[in-house]
């Protein structure tokens, strides 16, 4: 050590010459980098009040509140996040997993105030200023906590499928189950888009958590028909779905479907509390999917139940109208087996007629009508009662019962609903070839997407805008549909645009068989004329309370009869709305 | 690994796990566990004790003491384990072994409870001041209650469980 | 060790002189401000560079010092626990008036990443006088100075009075500490 | 107590120590008969309220216990979490986090060489250092979105991919912290007060080493060649070329050559990983973080911090939460068993550097 290190640190003066790297703020401030996890913005139109930020929030600096001027609707709790940011990390938790990427950071960093009161924002609601700021942290859909993409459900290939009526969808194995299962967020907006309100998020995440009983358990709570929902469900609960919006929702049929599924003996599976049993008895007319459910919760609370059945088979519409490669036959007489095994007396062939119908109010304090829509609506065009145009619906369960039908070679179904598309996959697989005439668009049939596409590549052709004019006799014992082409009107904002027939032009069709599959309505001709005049029908359909009581007080009716909606899950939906109906009305308690 | 073989030999192994091929855990009673760490740092090279742990399963009342040492030639860990009773942690002091080991059980003290006989200081206290309730870290205490009543909030949250929320929403039919 | 309490007892006497040449005083407290080097919590890793050069606040008349009798401002950075809570309260107190408090970050505003631990507080003034709130996690130094530049603002107007509450509300201020600080005695260890 | 001993307390509000903590000492004239670190002063029980959040929610909460160093701990803690729950990430990413924890070393070693000056009262070298850190923190910003709290290491990989250009603006700066380094040689290595005050003080007995479990520069500057890089690789260590630092004076002194050193490796593995950086996915995803459950099992893993070794041991009970964590850091030993035995003996004056020299850090002390 000498002089040299005495001097050699002066060597620091070198500094003097040199422009300091200071940054002059605040008389300059400087922007934050592009990723910035600042402060927070939200897209109000964009959000849906999931919350999943609170959810995923480390310290509790997120809550849900209301927000002027937003609404609950349905996929919307009408809840917006406000955060504390006296808790609030900046950790951008929340931002990689809001599941519409609604929510993002931006660079803006600088949040003063006198007062720590100051501190709690609603993102999107109080202006800031830094509300169109386009920098900061945002998500990246591919690489962030959500999976967006749903688990490929595996099918039999469309040549296979047209063979037989095996079952074409293949279901889920365990791993990918659990994986899409595990997908769900658990926000539980799909709740409100279920008519019965099963509790979804919780039965999805048994089965992420591979406890598969409990999760059937939780479907039995208010579905007695868990596998038939997983098979055939409109399963309207996924289009609310909150990873539906930026990706796909989680398959909730098909989770549903596996975990039913597993189980052959649900006796074994199904934990069930009776209650003591009660000196009422009820009946109920239809074994369709409504009546029944009522049948296995009136059961439960210790009612007598008895079901009358036209059909020599019950399941109702879903025995006769859903066809076998959609809802296999094995699978229904599972589910019916263990609700009669409840204590439910089910008759058959027992078609309730007025007479009938009499005795039956006598035997029984409360009555449910869930005799569903068996009578089709007809085409209401000349030469209609031609003896080649049958109507779908009779179709359908002439080959669920295994009636012979004829068919021909080729065959024009009229219609977009589900039951068209059965009518023509059916027709499929007889060998037809199948053409469908939809009056309106494809995008505007009212069948599920999923199967207009099994039925397009089935090799189904769909024509659009068709309206029939009449129906002609035509050589060989064919038939020959005349029909004209529609254009699509606009109504304005809304509503859907209506099919206007263009005049003058006339194509015609000549076809073995037409299958009429416009939709049904009730046939309520078994009332007796004293009891029908005082229930009240609205447009066709029986008219309820909130309770699922007619007017005429202890007579209860559900299912398609009395829902607009008619579908199976509606029908479980008012089963189980009835059963609690129908105790308050028999304890006298009727609100 | 060998090291469990010899490990077998001279002591009560209750349970060895392989973890990685630098990792060991082995678990055994509290008396083997001087004379084991002693033989370990003596004749098998695991010469630091890197660090104590104490882990609390409070379902079957229990305490376990991590060990978790270090042979600087082999370049592996050795985890010993030894499970003592919730309702009476007592143990026996290491330090004299390393000399680190006195603070480590000071905290272990200080946090859990367990009471490090032979240990000088390990009734000081090392990070909490003036501590009124039951030592933190142990499950049963509920730091969120405590924080809340001692030191309160500001700006409480709304706490609303959208699902619930939804649930009661359309749900008028099921909730009377 | 005897039994002197080290914190306040009494109130002091106010500041009495007022007018012009409060005025004055202010305007000239407002460009010196000098801070006190405590890092209470993880915030002090922002208060290094924002005293150092890259964005070298003793441009703008501020700079650390070591000990809080020189000292104008006292930064709470971020956290406090319950044993650094009570140096706090006895730094600020041996601190000359006027004085004024910069609390950073989420954590002393309603507890920020901490709210349920067991040993830091969730609202700083319960327990201190604050003049200003500085939001982040951390606070970036851009923002503490920012927060630095509403403190001369709110000095030159003289509005800054967050001592005087102390000291009026001086009751209210040990009622609350009392909650947290069982034993006022000081220990037989630190300072 | 005798008469002609002074008890004097240093700290927590002292601008001698290293962040806030508190050393105790007994005076004989101006040296130092005994010794006693006081903590706690940070501590915010971070193991405890880990123990109550779920896995993910931990995440932001890790890197607050080393505040200089966050990604030690992010990265402990994710790779322990990957162990446990049986998730490999990719190839690029274990790149990217070594990239990450080399840059944060390189920033935490720049701002304790001009500490280690600041303690001996020379305030320039203080100046540089944290200024000159602070442009790898702008680089941590662009990258992470976050000045010092980077949270940018997760299980399953990393939060976001290198932004564009960010390689060449990485070596840009590493360039410019080359060209500066031989101005602090010159002002710190060169300078006759540093020389004097640090060349023999706090001299350790090499068979303290292993007994107490002495980590990183501290043992290095003792002769044994312990780095965790090297002894359990862990992340793209394996495939950088590199020696373990060592010294043989045992001083306070060898401690700042190995730190200096060290700089000079950081800035050359910088350079190494940023060639060989390979291309391909950063992330796999995770299974749905709100309900991820790890099996039981429990684990030790250990990274090189600036300190030494930083070791997480994590205990899951196959609950959605941990059962414990443990943080072990490298201070724990330095800063209280060590501290307490080495400044018996050493003059008043000399404890700041001493603590500087071990770089304890409270906060990962109590946690």
């Amino acid at each position: 050590m000498g002089l040299k290190e005495v001097l050699k640190p002066l060597g620091a003066w070198r500094q003097v010459a040199r422009r300091p790297h200071t940054i002059l703020v605040p008389q300059r401030q400087r922007e934050a980098a592009e990723r910035y996890r600042g402060f927070h913005v939200n897209d109000l139109e964009k959000c849906i009040g999931c919350g999943t930020c609170t959810a995923v929030c480390p310290n509790d600096a997120i809550d849900m509140v209301r927000v002027p001027g937003i609404e609950p609707k349905k996929g919307d709790s009408g809840f917006r996040p406000r955060i504390d940011y006296g808790r609030c990390c900046w950790c951008g938790l929340c931002v990689d997993s809001c599941p519409t990427m609604s929510l993002r950071m931006t660079n803006e960093y600088i949040w003063i105030r006198d007062v720590p009161d100051d501190f709690v924002y609603i993102p999107g609601y109080d202006i800031k200023g830094f509300e169109n700021k386009e920098k900061g942290y945002r998500k990246e859909k591919e690489h962030s906590f959500t999976h967006y993409h749903r688990v490929p459900m595996r099918e039999l290939p469309p040549e296979e499928r047209v063979e037989t009526f095996a079952e074409v969808v293949l279901g889920y194995a365990e791993e990918e189950a659990r994986r899409e299962a595990d997908r769900c967020v658990g926000c539980g907006l799909c709740i409100a888009g279920c008519p019965d309100r099963m509790h979804i998020p919780d039965y999805i995440r048994a089965i992420a958590s591979g406890e598969y009983e409990r999760s059937v358990n939780i479907m039995y709570e208010n579905n007695p028909f868990a596998e038939l929902c997983g098979k055939v469900c409109t399963r309207r609960c996924e289009s609310y779905c909150s990873l539906g919006h930026e990706g796909d929702p989680v398959a909730i049929r098909w989770l549903k479907r596996f975990a039913t599924e597993r189980f052959s003996d649900l006796k074994q599976v199904i934990k069930v509390k009776k209650a003591e049993p009660k000196d009422k008895s009820i009946g109920i007319i239809g074994a369709g999917p409504g009546g029944l459910t009522a049948a296995y919760y009136l059961a439960l609370r210790g009612y007598r139940v008895t079901v009358y059945e036209a059909m020599p088979e019950p399941g109702g519409m879903t025995m006769a109208g859903i066809p076998k490669y959609r809802f296999p036959f094995p699978s229904l007489k599972k589910q019916v087996d263990f609700i009669l095994s409840q204590g439910v007396d089910l008759k058959l062939n027992y078609f309730v007629d007025q007479e009938r119908f009499r005795r039956l109010m006598k035997e029984h304090d409360a009555i449910y009508i869930g005799v569903g829509l068996m009578k089709p609506w007809t085409l209401g065009v000349p030469g209609e009662d031609h003896p080649n145009v049958i109507y779908a619906i009779d179709y359908l369960r002439k080959v669920n019962f295994n009636e012979p039908v004829e068919i021909g070679k080729k065959v024009v179904v009229i219609g977009g609903g589900d039951v068209a598309m059965d009518a023509a996959r059916v027709s499929r697989r007889f060998g037809a070839e199948v053409i469908i005439a939809y009056r309106r668009r494809k995008i505007d049939m009212p069948a599920d997407h999923e199967e207009i596409e099994g039925a397009e590549e089935e090799g189904v052709e769909i024509w659009e805008k068709i309206i029939p004019l009449r129906v002609e006799d035509a050589p060989e014992g064919r038939v020959k549909l005349v029909y004209g082409k529609a254009k699509m009107v606009d109504q304005g904002p809304g509503r859907r645009p209506k099919p206007v027939l263009i005049e003058g032009e006339e194509y015609e069709l000549v076809v073995d068989r037409i299958i009429v599959a416009i939709g049904q309505q009730a046939d309520l001709s078994f009332l007796p004329p004293e009891v029908a005049e005082k229930i009240e029908v609205e447009r066709g359909r029986i008219k309820v309370n909130h309770r699922q009581m007619t007017s005429y007080p202890g007579i209860f009716a559900g299912g398609d009869v009395a829902n607009r909606v008619a579908d199976a899950i509606s029908a479980i939906a008012d089963g189980l709305r009835a059963v609690k109906g129908i105790e308050l009305y028999l304890q006298g308690s009727m609100d | 690994m060998e090291i469990l073989e010899r490990l077998r030999e001279r002591f009560e192994v209750l349970e060895e796990k392989v973890q990685r091929d630098d990792l060991i855990f082995v678990g055994t009673t509290g008396k083997n566990l001087i004379p084991m760490l002693v033989y370990l740092k003596e004749y098998e090279g695991f010469k630091t004790l890197v660090m104590i742990s104490c882990v609390d399963w409070i379902e079957e009342g229990k305490f376990q003491l991590s060990y978790n040492l270090w042979a600087p030639k082999q370049k592996k860990n050795i985890i010993v384990k030894v499970f003592i009773d919730r309702k009476q942690p007592n143990f026996t002091t290491i330090y004299r072994i390393w000399p680190q080991a006195e603070v480590y059980e000071r905290e272990i003290h200080e946090m859990f409870g367990v009471n490090f006989e032979g240990n000088p200081t390990q009734g000081e206290e090392l990070i909490l001041e003036d501590w009124d309730d039951i030592p933190p870290m142990r499950r049963d205490f509920d730091t969120l209650k405590y924080s809340m009543e001692k030191f309160g909030e500001r700006a409480p949250k709304s706490r609303i469980n959208i699902r619930r929320e939804i649930s009661e929403q359309y749900d008028e039919w099921r909730r009377k | 060790m005897d039994k002197k309490n080290y914190f306040l007892d009494e109130k002091p006497e106010k500041l009495t002189y007022g007018g012009v040449f409060r005025k004055i005083d202010d305007w000239a407290r407002a460009r010196s401000l000098w801070v006190v080097a405590y890092g209470t919590g993880c915030g002090s890793i922002e208060l290094r560079p924002t005293f150092t050069s890259r964005f070298d606040a003793e441009r703008l008349g501020m700079r650390m010092v070591g000990t809080p009798r020189q000292a104008d401002v006292l930064i709470i950075s971020g956290y406090l626990t319950v044993k650094t809570l009570k140096r706090v309260i006895r730094v600020y107190e041996q601190m000359q008036s006027p004085k004024y408090v910069v609390a950073l970050g989420a954590c002393p505003i309603n507890g920020g990443m901490y709210y349920d631990s067991y040993n830091a507080i969730n609202q700083l003034d319960l327990y201190l006088p604050v003049d200003v709130w500085i939001t982040g996690c951390m606070p970036r130094p851009e923002a503490i100075l920012a927060g630095f530049k509403r403190l001369q603002e709110l000095i030159d107007s003289g509005r800054a009075d967050g001592w005087k509450k102390y000291i009026e509300n001086l009751d209210w201020y040990r009622e609350n500490q009392r909650k947290i600080i069982k034993n006022w005695k000081m220990p037989n260890y630190n300072w | 107590m005798s008469k002609k001993e002074v008890r004097l307390f240093i700290g927590p509000q002292h601008p001698g120590v290293t962040g806030n903590m508190s050393v105790e000492v007994l005076l004989k004239g101006d040296t130092i008969t005994w010794a006693k670190t006081h903590i706690g002063y940070l501590h915010r029980g971070f193991e405890k309220l880990m123990e109550r959040r779920i896995y993910i929610k931990s995440f932001p909460l890790v890197c607050r216990i080393c505040v200089p160093e966050p990604d030690t701990n992010e990265e402990n803690f994710a790779r322990a979490l990957e162990e446990l729950g049986g998730i490999d990430i990719p190839e690029r990413a274990k790149w990217i986090r070594t990239l990450v924890l080399e840059l944060s070393r390189l920033q935490m070693f720049i701002m304790w060489y001009g500490g280690i000056a600041g303690s001996m009262g020379l305030s320039t070298p203080v100046q540089w250092g944290i200024g000159d850190r602070d442009y790898i923190l702008d680089l941590f910003e662009e990258l992470t979105g976050g000045r010092i709290y980077h949270i940018y290491i997760m299980p399953g990989g990393v939060r976001k991919d290198l932004p564009e250009g960010f390689e060449e603006r990485v070596l840009k700066v590493m360039d410019m912290i080359e060209r500066r380094l031989p101005e602090y040689d010159e002002i710190i290595m060169e300078n006759a007060v540093v020389q004097k005050r640090l060349k023999g003080l706090a001299r350790i007995p090499k068979e303290w080493v292993d007994e107490m479990g002495l980590t990183g520069p501290v043992a290095r500057a003792c002769g044994f060649p312990y780095d965790v890089r090297k002894d359990h690789p862990y992340e793209a260590y394996p495939y950088l070329d590199f020696d373990v630092i060592t010294e043989e004076g045992c001083d306070a002194w060898a401690m700042l050559l190995v730190r200096r050193r060290e700089i000079d490796l950081s800035i050359n593995l910088i350079r190494q990983i940023i060639d060989r950086m390979p291309g391909g996915e950063f992330q796999v995803p995770l299974p749905n973080v709100l309900y991820w459950r790890i099996p039981p099992g429990e684990t030790y893993v250990k990274s090189e911090a600036t300190r030494g070794e930083f070791g997480y041991y994590v205990v899951s009970d196959g609950s959605d939460k941990p059962r414990r964590v443990h943080v072990n850091g490298p201070s724990f030993v330095h800063g209280i068993t060590l501290l307490e035995r080495l400044l018996v003996g050493q003059n008043i004056a000399d404890v700041a550097p001493i603590m500087v020299s071990l770089q304890t850090c409270p906060p990962e002390m109590e946690r």
